[in-house]
């Protein structure tokens, strides 16, 4: 499926929707794809919500974000998240913030279909004061009391990886992030690759699979769909551009001119990889192969 | 004596607190700089991890993210994120824990996520991150920041990561254990009083007098009976941050203190 | 380490001991090493049983038996262990039950340090009414209520695995079973391998590795440890030997010269597999190698 | 007519329940035989998963245990036990259950746990495994088991697997979902009444009379208002059977009903 028809399919205005992938494999391609369909009071929920998520707070997508670090890793702040946070521009943002161990345990009891799940962190921070989904449970087993984070149902999770099969059995290396559970906790499940392969691949080696195609609504092939950000084994992370950010987005204009020339100035991935075809050299990856292992009986 | 910034005075501080075998929770810049020098000069079986979940990393160059590629290749393990908060962290397997803020107060408390009033911020921070949960959950934590009024205020403007709270036993009644070890500023080394839990100013960085140092911390200090002044790093540990781990000067040159 | 070591040192009388391994790799060598070290008053933990605890409980070496299925897999009954429970043969055995998902999520618990797990699980089953351990919570985000099971804590487990490197850097492919969990909530784990590597084995795809060194206390090389059971890629599982320890196991008699010839018989599993070197060859896995990947940048 | 053993009919009559785009929870015996035929016959994008945490297996030979090898090469996906049942099971991911146990009583509750008393078994079994939590989490369940008064008594000695308890709405007042839908046995089908949810006998196996079947359970049994005859396995069914699933007859010879 096209990102264009994946993303006009089962992307939804006012839905909840979680685009993940801890510094690996954040998928950008689709985040531009929604930007130029324009969706509109979107709740974004994501660990970092990083430059995909400042992208389409400043495009106007977004109504809500539930996250637990917001900021340009290595660089500094988020402008746009900021400008949103503090000044309502382009307009007011709501928060509703977690830890990263809280976001993954929100996430893990989504994918579990249970209500919450406990943990011993929590005690003596001020989060617990200004979000009231954090509640405490008594052990039956002992007087302890343990904080609780509730269960996250995103409507649609969207994930990146480096290769699946046409059916969306999903395999990634390198950093897992939270991609798995977030899958599993939601309604529908977009996939976007960097080569679909044949299910032969994906069956020589089956313990790489994270994400079953039994929960996945669409698989986009995708190749670059995840720079500015890495993929294992394919392209480095493009750290120029993350620092190039921070001047880039510290004011609208600026940040308005990037998203006409490359969002809104390009129909799809495939022409943004075009117009960048030098960096993308620059960025692909050297080969370290894997010793084989052997499934025989 | 060898010619040296403050950042490469607190790196080398820094490293001196971790030994073979820690298994050390890392962050970006000083942090990951004091691992990695610990690593090459005394503490070869160090390990480390970072919260992106790469485990007994040996990076080639210097990670510009917790989530840099070069933190995975030829690293031990690499693992969800769900296994590095739960079991590693919450399973109680990190020694030391590395974390920064924009505030840490009197009782080692640290705020990372806002200056002013958290619903009319007056400055937005990015937040906890896995840094509540390190604070929490880690034995031991190796704080650095840099020593003002504005960075070391008597109360943070709000408590992110737990050190002792409101100093006593408050943080071992809430149930947790560990809790911040040391700080390591640009102007010297505190550690926390054993029984107040109080921040006390333990060394002064060479060049800093106490009177400069108390006009840069937002609250009387007390300081430890005998004052040290912190050892400078060596010529060796100079030349290993500046040759092999920040030959770009991305930490140590841009952000010198 | 050898695992006479391996086991005289961290393998203690009285000991809360799991031997770990979903039908692919258990530990069988160990369990023979702690019958001809004469283990007394052990409570065994395990979702399945199995020959291996079977042969423990005959031997004598067991208190109590913490399981979820207790079956000679596509046979039939353990009888052992039905000796041990209906007529107290060789001693009486305690047991305390739980299900497959009650004894993961026990493991989970533990290797997270949490005193408990919750699961939409037990309802109506009488397994609750027996067994005092099954305790409710109601959550603090509805007015549900659910079951727990408590964490458990081993002294010490011990997993077979295809590879690690002398630090316990182990590595494991084909069924994943609860290794992971057990050893994390154990004070002492002990790892054995059908093959001791390199670091640079391990470091080539670090994805692979499931239990890190810094949690185990001995890796033992173990070539063949886990026959009757099988090991992906090196040997298939000997259906043959489940079927006939029906037989061997019917009577106590049988059973004991079972255990003279191939536990006290033997000085180590060096020595048991020349003794069935035939049967070895016989079930050589065949070579299905997996599609490398590249983890460079 | 083709010949037939009475496992052959009962396996291709669990085989119809399935059909393509099914994700089914596989055990050993006639339930695995079931499902690879349905596989083979009608139901190509059926998924089958076992507890050992082998997703979308393609065994090349018999598999004689939940975890044979042959179960893993090829296969789709193979995941930790605890993704089987946090995120496959309880996550509403499985569509059907197969079980089958020593006893199954009017209600559809399963005693795979002891006969007798809990403390004084006269017989233990195996107990629970997987079985409790496929009862309680997959969407449906399908039953197998041989048709005698000792097997299918009023009321189980022990509830393993929680069917519809003591029949009406209680399953649902638990919070249970799901829950069994079909009971196949040696002599004949069963579903369960919707209002009662107490078995009712829709289908006789050829060659089986309602009296034999009355004889042989234990409890005066409800009938359906038209009963049927339970189709016989087609010759390709049988073929499929004998030649490529079963070729030593491991399951179906040695335990021929």
């Amino acid at each position: 499926m096209t990102m264009k028809d994946a993303v006009g399919r089962f992307v939804r205005d006012g839905d909840l929707v979680v685009m993940e992938g801890f510094t690996h494999l954040i998928p950008f391609a689709a985040g531009h794809e929604i930007i130029r369909q324009k969706r509109r009071d979107l709740t974004l929920a994501r660990l970092t919500p990083d430059l995909i998520y400042d992208q389409l707070i400043a495009a106007g997508c977004v109504k809500k974000m539930i996250f637990s670090w917001a900021g340009n890793p290595g660089v500094g702040p988020l402008h746009a998240f900021r400008r949103a946070v503090e000044k309502g521009i382009p307009q007011p943002l709501e928060i509703e913030e977690y830890t990263h161990f809280g976001m993954v345990l929100r996430f893990m009891a989504g994918a579990s279909n249970l209500p919450f799940l406990p943990t011993r962190n929590y005690p003596g921070t001020d989060l617990t004061t200004v979000n009231p989904n954090f509640r405490k449970v008594r052990s039956p087993y002992s007087d302890e009391e343990l904080w609780c984070v509730p269960a996250l149902f995103p409507d649609v999770t969207i994930v990146h990886a480096q290769r699946a099969d046409e059916d969306g059995n999903t395999q990634v290396w390198g950093l897992y992030g939270v991609q798995k559970e977030a899958a599993f906790a939601s309604k529908r499940v977009i996939v976007t690759v960097e080569e679909i392969v044949p299910a032969k691949v994906i069956r020589s080696d089956p313990n790489r699979t994270i994400i079953p195609g039994m929960i996945v609504s669409a698989v986009v092939p995708e190749p670059f769909g995840a720079h500015p950000s890495f993929v294992q084994g394919a392209y480095d992370r493009d750290n120029d551009f993350y620092v190039e950010w921070d001047t880039v987005s510290k004011d609208e204009a600026g940040l308005k001119k990037y998203l006409d020339e490359w969002v809104h100035g390009v129909p799809d991935r495939a022409a943004y990889t075009k117009k960048m075809q030098d960096r993308r050299e620059a960025l692909e990856a050297d080969r370290q192969m894997c010793e084989p292992v052997n499934y025989g009986f | 004596m060898a010619d040296y910034t403050t950042s490469e005075l607190m790196v080398s501080r820094a490293a001196k607190e971790l030994k073979s075998g820690d298994v050390v929770f890392v962050g970006i810049g000083v942090p990951s700089l004091a691992v990695n020098l610990a690593y090459r000069m005394h503490a070869k079986d160090l390990c480390m991890i970072y919260e992106s979940g790469a485990v007994g990393c040996v990076p080639t160059r210097l990670p510009i993210s917790i989530g840099d590629p070069c933190l995975v290749t030829g690293s031990l393990a690499v693992v969800p994120m769900l296994d590095v908060f739960n079991l590693y962290l919450q399973g109680g397997k990190i020694d030391v824990g590395f974390l920064g803020g924009a505030q840490v107060d009197r009782f080692g408390n640290i705020n990372s996520t806002v200056i002013g009033d958290y619903r009319k911020p007056k400055v937005r921070l990015p937040g906890s991150g896995g840094a509540c949960e390190i604070a929490a959950l880690a034995k031991r934590v190796v704080i650095t920041i840099s020593n003002s009024k504005r960075t070391l205020p008597e109360k943070v403007d709000f408590v992110t990561s737990p050190g002792y709270l409101r100093g006593g036993r408050e943080r071992e009644a809430l149930g947790l254990q560990g809790g911040p070890d040391l700080v390591i500023t640009d102007m010297g080394v505190y550690h926390f009083d054993p029984q107040t839990r109080e921040l006390v100013l333990e060394s002064l960085h060479p060049g800093i007098t106490l009177e400069t140092i108390r006009d840069n911390t937002g609250w009387p200090l007390k300081t430890a009976p005998t004052l040290k002044e912190t050892p400078e790093p060596s010529a060796e540990e100079i030349r290993i941050v500046r040759d092999e781990l920040d030959p770009q000067g991305i930490f140590l040159r841009s952000r010198a203190g």
